[in-house]
């Protein structure tokens, strides 16, 4: 006879192995090691949430003091790989293979133990494509995640970064998956309920608040006038071009300095409630003070940022929030909004090719992608027009039956013709494609391919891609405003200036920009001290980017 | 490097008669007959490095000499003796206003000079930084005993400032005098104006220095003749020409 | 460091008056710019020291460029630079003439 | 708050943003600086070439003469950009020669806007002597009746040497930005430990060395707004204000000084001391407005004095 229940069955003996360690279904700090080591098998996938902001940091030092000798070759399928300890398991032997999304601040030493040979590296995934494996080939048996408070019960307030926990608890408790929360405090009653207690079956008082990075946070004080001046450009050239209204920014000074010129140099240019108004979006500070000149309308977010959350509390009419008044973000839902219902995708990365594939991958990091793959790309399964769409579907048709038409998000990529220390951002070859090499990668990790890019922007102009009808007219346009990298210098000068006079790269004079009137003074804060007076003390800024 | 003359030594030199210069937590006071009148010492011994509580103990000593000449009508010389550490690095001492502390020092050492007290330093062991310049920077003119070690930074904390390899700033530093720690350096920038010779009676080369005071600041003068600070006076006056100019 | 000179003729002189200028400042990523109109009306010399060595082509690049679009005829111009991006370069150089032509 | 286009009144330029030379055109009277020793002189670093370093024209710190509402006043101004601000010889010596020229000249006042690290390690006896000189020539100055006003609001601060030259000066103005200190947050931090100052904890910093800490303690005369039509305004109040350089000055700042240790000696975080100074929520004061803090600071007697 065919048992249908095992998985339930072998559900059932963790958990019951797990009470040992446990008063009801609380455990103390202290205990993590020993609960973990009695509900994990070896070879079980584990998702250890480590989101883009919040840690599960308490049960992580419990996963990584685990003996390899009872507990070894868990597959680790989490989002973000951002602690030591996320690799230190790889190291004692806790973990063997991984699947991931991000890992910005983990990126050297992955890269190192890639080539090492210590981590089987199963895909490098965008967040959203993580997300649905979860549910068809990469369920967790255990999850390990991270909440502000739990009443004994279980039931769990994750507080404003909610992120990935309501996504990782669905796939790992629907599917006999044991659920092991970490709270900052066990209370009688949460604020709300995020996740039903049902779906959670231990409850960990953390010995420390969990970790949380101020990842979205760029201090005005840094911004320069390159960066403004792109961020001119990409107003006049692009956002009041196309009538942009839903959009998701990146993470850079770039799009930063956009949001700080947008109730300044947007407003002189009146396009105040013409652009810029439905966001998905984490909770920028920088874009306090668009929101405060009532230029937002509103922000769903895919997790919060350190010193938001008495801000977003008092400005409900933009922010999702809860009955209790925080936040609530959801990572999953926020990239979907991104993916679907967002018209423009802005953001900067580190290389990009002659046919404008672009990677932030370089040989001796591995940042991984988060996000920005599933926002800079154009949705083939989106049906509702828009000006914004419609317009840029209509620049790149060039065959067909109009009435056939659809649309084309614009991907744009706003980057600096050189980073830092000079390095040139225009390259013939992506380092992504030696790491894939090296490491013996089926795919090259390229954050966004050619055929999604729309725009890229430098200070020295923009390249309209979509307008581009063949592959030498690309490489022209991309050459052609890649400055004095060599790419740049190796443009063929009348084919450029012909794409000039076709509209298909406009220099800053070409838009009525004068490079000269690139100037801090521009910016609606200059400081981040400017952004807390924006908020009228609303804003708390972690400690490092104060300056009083 | 000679070995450093204790604070003992130097004072029984001075004083042959005797004197009523102490050391308390590493800060000297006193004073003793010198001449036909009396000479004030004050300083920091030990390699003690000098904090708010230690500036202002030293310049309550410098107020008092200034206060007893006006009443006397006798300008005393001050003394300013100094083997210090740094400024006391610390959150408090800043919290409390370190800087004032050291300038209010240095501005009593200034101001007795005005107004007619000959200042001399004598550094005979380390000072460094701020406690340099609230003391023995602070007189009019400053001599050395073979021994001293002036600094402002050591090589290897320049060395990881820089990040230029310490070999390379060794080797620097034997033909630069402009940033390598050690008496000579000091003396080739101006800073020191003379080393006296501790072979020869020190009461005797102190009166010396006192009758025969520089007129005013010839720190960068020194320091051209030197060749430790080549251009230093050349730019001040400079300056000054131009502003005096139309 | 590495010391640079490129001497151009220009098709006419910088207009204006001033006789000097100078902008910016020499950190990490920017640099200064003198600017003294002491040359012959169609001439122009730029002089860089810079931090950075190697990029003796882009400096060339940037120089030609800066002096095909801003005629800057007459002008000496001395930099010094503390490893700027060549975008941050012209930028300094185009925000120089503009302070020279007042 | 600042929001301006690139053509605005020039005044209302941010003062920890500008350079050292935009702030001494928007501070002085319009087009009456006269400046000695420019940068078409090329009086560069002699010694910064030896460390591979990248020289200015003018070693960081320019200097000359200008009009303040009419007066005659001479004005030196730190770059805090350049080699932070630091004090190398021809730097040094730019600065003194300035004080020097006061004696002859005369003027209404002479301004010192600090912007600096303290002593520049490449050439740093030259720095050290020269901040000894400097010192000793506003003794001069000052003691000749003329005033040493200094004003602080500088990206780099006045550390180090730069802070004891300010604790020379007459009067000080200081912005919330602006930093008076002997050894920088970094420097006790690497010699005595994290546990002595945490130097990524800003807060702290500033409670510590900021400008609204040394306005309640007296430390600094002033407090203004970061922008250089309020370092106008204070400085033109403070020369006016200056106290004489005489035995009753320093005895007074003996008293003040000495008093401070007796009162604050046992405290350990900036929020103790206004605390102790009467003020209501200590905590409050990092956030407070400018008009806020000027009301708090009215109340709190030791902030205002004539010992300097």
């Amino acid at each position: 006879m065919v048992a249908w229940r095992n998985e339930r069955a072998a559900r059932d003996a963790r958990l019951e192995a797990g009470r040992a360690f446990a008063d009801g279904k609380v455990v103390a700090a202290g205990s993590v090691t020993d609960l973990l080591e009695a509900v994990l098998r070896p070879g079980d996938r584990v998702c250890l949430e480590g989101d883009n902001q919040k840690q599960a940091d308490c049960l992580a030092r419990g996963l990584a003091a685990c003996d390899p000798a009872r507990i070894h070759d868990l597959h680790m399928v989490q989002s973000g790989i951002v602690l030591p300890e996320h690799l230190d398991v790889f190291e004692t032997g806790v973990a063997r293979r991984l699947d991931y999304s991000y890992s910005g601040p983990q990126g050297a030493r992955i890269a190192r133990m890639l080539y090492g040979g210590q981590i089987a590296l199963g895909a490098v995934h965008t967040y959203l494509e993580l997300f649905a494996r979860y549910f068809v080939d990469l369920t967790p048996h255990v999850a390990l995640i991270a909440g502000v408070s739990a009443d004994r019960d279980g039931n769990l307030y994750t507080g404003p970064n909610t992120e990935d926990t309501p996504t990782v608890v669905e796939a790992t408790h629907f599917k006999n998956g044991l659920v092991i929360a970490q709270v900052n405090e066990i209370v009688e009653r949460v604020p709300r309920v995020d996740i039903p207690g049902d779906r959670i079956d231990f409850v960990v008082e953390a010995d420390r608040p969990f970790y949380v990075e101020p990842l979205f946070t760029r201090d005005p004080a840094a911004m320069t006038e390159t960066q403004i001046l792109i961020a001119m450009m990409a107003i006049k050239g692009i956002y009041a071009e196309y009538g942009v209204r839903r959009l998701n920014h990146g993470i850079g000074f770039g799009t930063a300095a956009i949001e700080l010129l947008l109730p300044t140099y947007g407003e002189r240019l009146g396009l105040k409630g013409q652009i810029a108004t439905h966001w998905a979006l984490n909770p920028h500070p920088t874009l306090i003070p668009a929101i405060e000149s009532g230029w937002v309308t509103q922000v769903h977010c895919f997790g919060s940022e350190v010193g938001m959350d008495r801000y977003i509390r008092e400005r409900p009419d933009v922010f999702f929030t809860g009955s209790d008044g925080s936040l609530r973000s959801n990572r999953a839902f926020c990239q979907t909004a991104g993916l679907y219902a967002c018209d423009m995708f802005i953001g900067a990365t580190l290389q990009i090719d002659l046919m404008g594939h672009s990677s932030t991958v370089t040989q001796s990091r591995v940042a991984g992608f988060g996000g920005a793959p599933n926002m800079g790309s154009d949705p083939h399964g989106r049906r509702h027009p828009s000006e914004t769409w419609m317009k840029a579907g209509r620049e790149a048709q060039i065959v067909g039956d109009p009435a056939l038409m659809r649309g084309r998000k614009l991907v744009v990529q706003l980057v600096e013709t050189f980073g830092e220390g000079l390095v040139p951002t225009f390259v013939e070859r992506l380092d992504a494609m030696e790491l894939a090499r090296k490491t013996g990668l089926e795919l090259a990790p390229v954050m966004i391919y050619a055929d999604d890019v729309t725009h890229i922007v430098t200070e020295e102009g923009i390249a309209n891609l979509l307008l581009c009808r063949d592959a030498d007219e690309r490489e022209q346009a991309i050459r052609g405003i890649a400055g004095y990298t060599e790419i740049g210098r190796g443009r063929d000068r009348a084919k450029v200036e012909a794409l000039r006079a076709r509209g298909v790269i406009r220099r800053p004079e070409d838009l009525g920009i004068s490079p000269l009137d690139a100037d801090r003074s521009l910016l609606a804060a200059r400081s981040i001290k400017d952004l807390v007076h924006w908020s009228g003390g609303l804003y708390e800024p972690p400690a490092k980017f104060r300056n009083w | 490097m000679p070995a450093k003359m204790p604070l003992d030594a130097i004072l029984a030199a001075l004083f042959p008669a005797g004197h009523a210069v102490t050391v308390a937590e590493g800060l000297i006071t006193g004073e003793g007959p010198f001449g036909d009148g009396r000479l004030v010492v004050v300083g920091i011994d030990g390699d003690t490095a000098l904090g708010v509580e230690g500036a202002l103990m030293l310049s309550r000593a410098v107020l008092d000499a200034v206060k007893a000449g006006e009443s006397s009508g006798s300008r005393a010389p001050i003394l300013v003796a100094v083997d210090s550490d740094s400024q006391r690095m610390s959150r408090r001492d800043e919290l409390l206003g370190l800087n004032e502390c050291l300038a209010h020092l240095a501005k009593a050492l200034l101001l007795a000079d005005h107004l007619g007290h000959p200042t001399v330093g004598l550094i005979y062991g380390h000072s460094a930084a701020g406690a340099f310049i609230a003391t023995a920077l602070a007189t009019r003119v400053l001599a050395a005993l073979p021994g001293a070690d002036p600094s402002v930074m050591d090589l290897p904390s320049v060395a990881r400032v820089t990040k230029l390899p310490l070999e390379k700033l060794e080797a620097m530093a034997a033909s630069t005098p402009v940033f390598a720690p050690g008496l000579d350096n000091m003396v080739a920038t101006g800073a020191v104006h003379v080393v006296l010779d501790p072979g020869q009676p020190l009461d005797a080369q102190l009166r010396a220095l006192i009758a025969d005071l520089p007129p005013g600041d010839i720190r960068d003068r020194l320091g051209r003749e030197r060749g430790g600070r080549p251009v230093a006076q050349v730019i001040a006056e400079r300056v000054v020409s131009q502003a005096r100019g139309t | 460091m590495e010391s640079l000179t490129f001497r151009h003729t220009t098709q006419k002189a910088l207009p204006g008056t001033k006789r000097e200028a100078i902008i910016g400042v020499v950190a990490s990523g920017n640099l200064e710019v003198l600017l003294e109109r002491v040359l012959a009306p169609d001439a122009c010399e730029i002089a860089i020291e810079t931090a950075i060595n190697g990029y003796g082509d882009v400096w060339e690049a940037v120089v030609a460029d800066f002096v095909a679009r801003a005629q800057p005829g007459g002008l000496r111009i001395s930099v010094n630079d503390g490893g700027a991006r060549p975008d941050t370069v012209s930028l300094r150089l185009l925000q120089g003439v503009r302070l020279m032509e007042d | 708050m600042a929001v301006t286009s690139a053509s605005a009144d020039p005044t209302r330029l941010s003062w920890y943003e500008a350079s050292a030379r935009q702030r001494v055109a928007a501070f002085l009277d319009a087009d009456t600086f006269q400046e000695f020793v420019g940068p078409a002189e090329r009086a560069m670093s002699p010694h910064l070439p030896l460390f591979e370093l990248p020289r200015a024209f003018d070693d960081g710190i320019v200097v000359g003469r200008g009009r303040l509402d009419g007066r005659p006043v001479l004005v030196a101004a730190q770059e805090g950009r350049f080699m932070g601000g630091a004090f190398g010889e021809v730097h040094g010596a730019k600065l003194v020669g300035l004080l020097r020229a006061a004696g002859a000249v005369t003027p209404a006042a002479v301004l010192i806007l600090f912007d600096t690290g303290g002593v520049r390690l490449q050439e740093a006896n030259a720095g050290e002597t020269a901040i000894a000189e400097a010192m000793r020539a506003i003794a001069e100055v000052r003691a000749a009746g003329i005033p040493v006003i200094g004003l602080i609001g500088g990206r780099a601060g006045a550390y180090g040497g730069g802070g004891l030259i300010a604790g020379t000066c007459a009067r000080l103005a200081v912005s919330e930005g602006g930093r008076i200190s002997v050894s920088g947050p970094e420097v006790i931090e690497t010699n005595k430990g994290a546990e002595e100052f945490d130097s990524r904890d800003r807060a702290l910093v500033w409670r510590t060395m900021g400008g609204k800490h040394r306005r309640l303690t007296g430390g600094a005369d002033a407090y203004v707004a970061d922008t250089v039509a309020a370092f106008r305004q204070a400085a033109l109040a403070l020369i006016d204000r200056a106290p004489a350089f005489d035995l009753a000055t320093l005895e007074a700042e003996q008293a003040r000084l000495e008093a401070r240790l007796a009162r604050f000696g046992a405290c350990r975080d900036g929020a103790e001391i206004w605390v102790r100074l009467g003020v209501n929520d200590p905590d409050a004061v990092p956030a407070m407005t400018d008009a806020a803090f000027a009301e708090t600071v009215a109340g709190v007697p030791e902030a205002s004095h004539d010992a300097r």
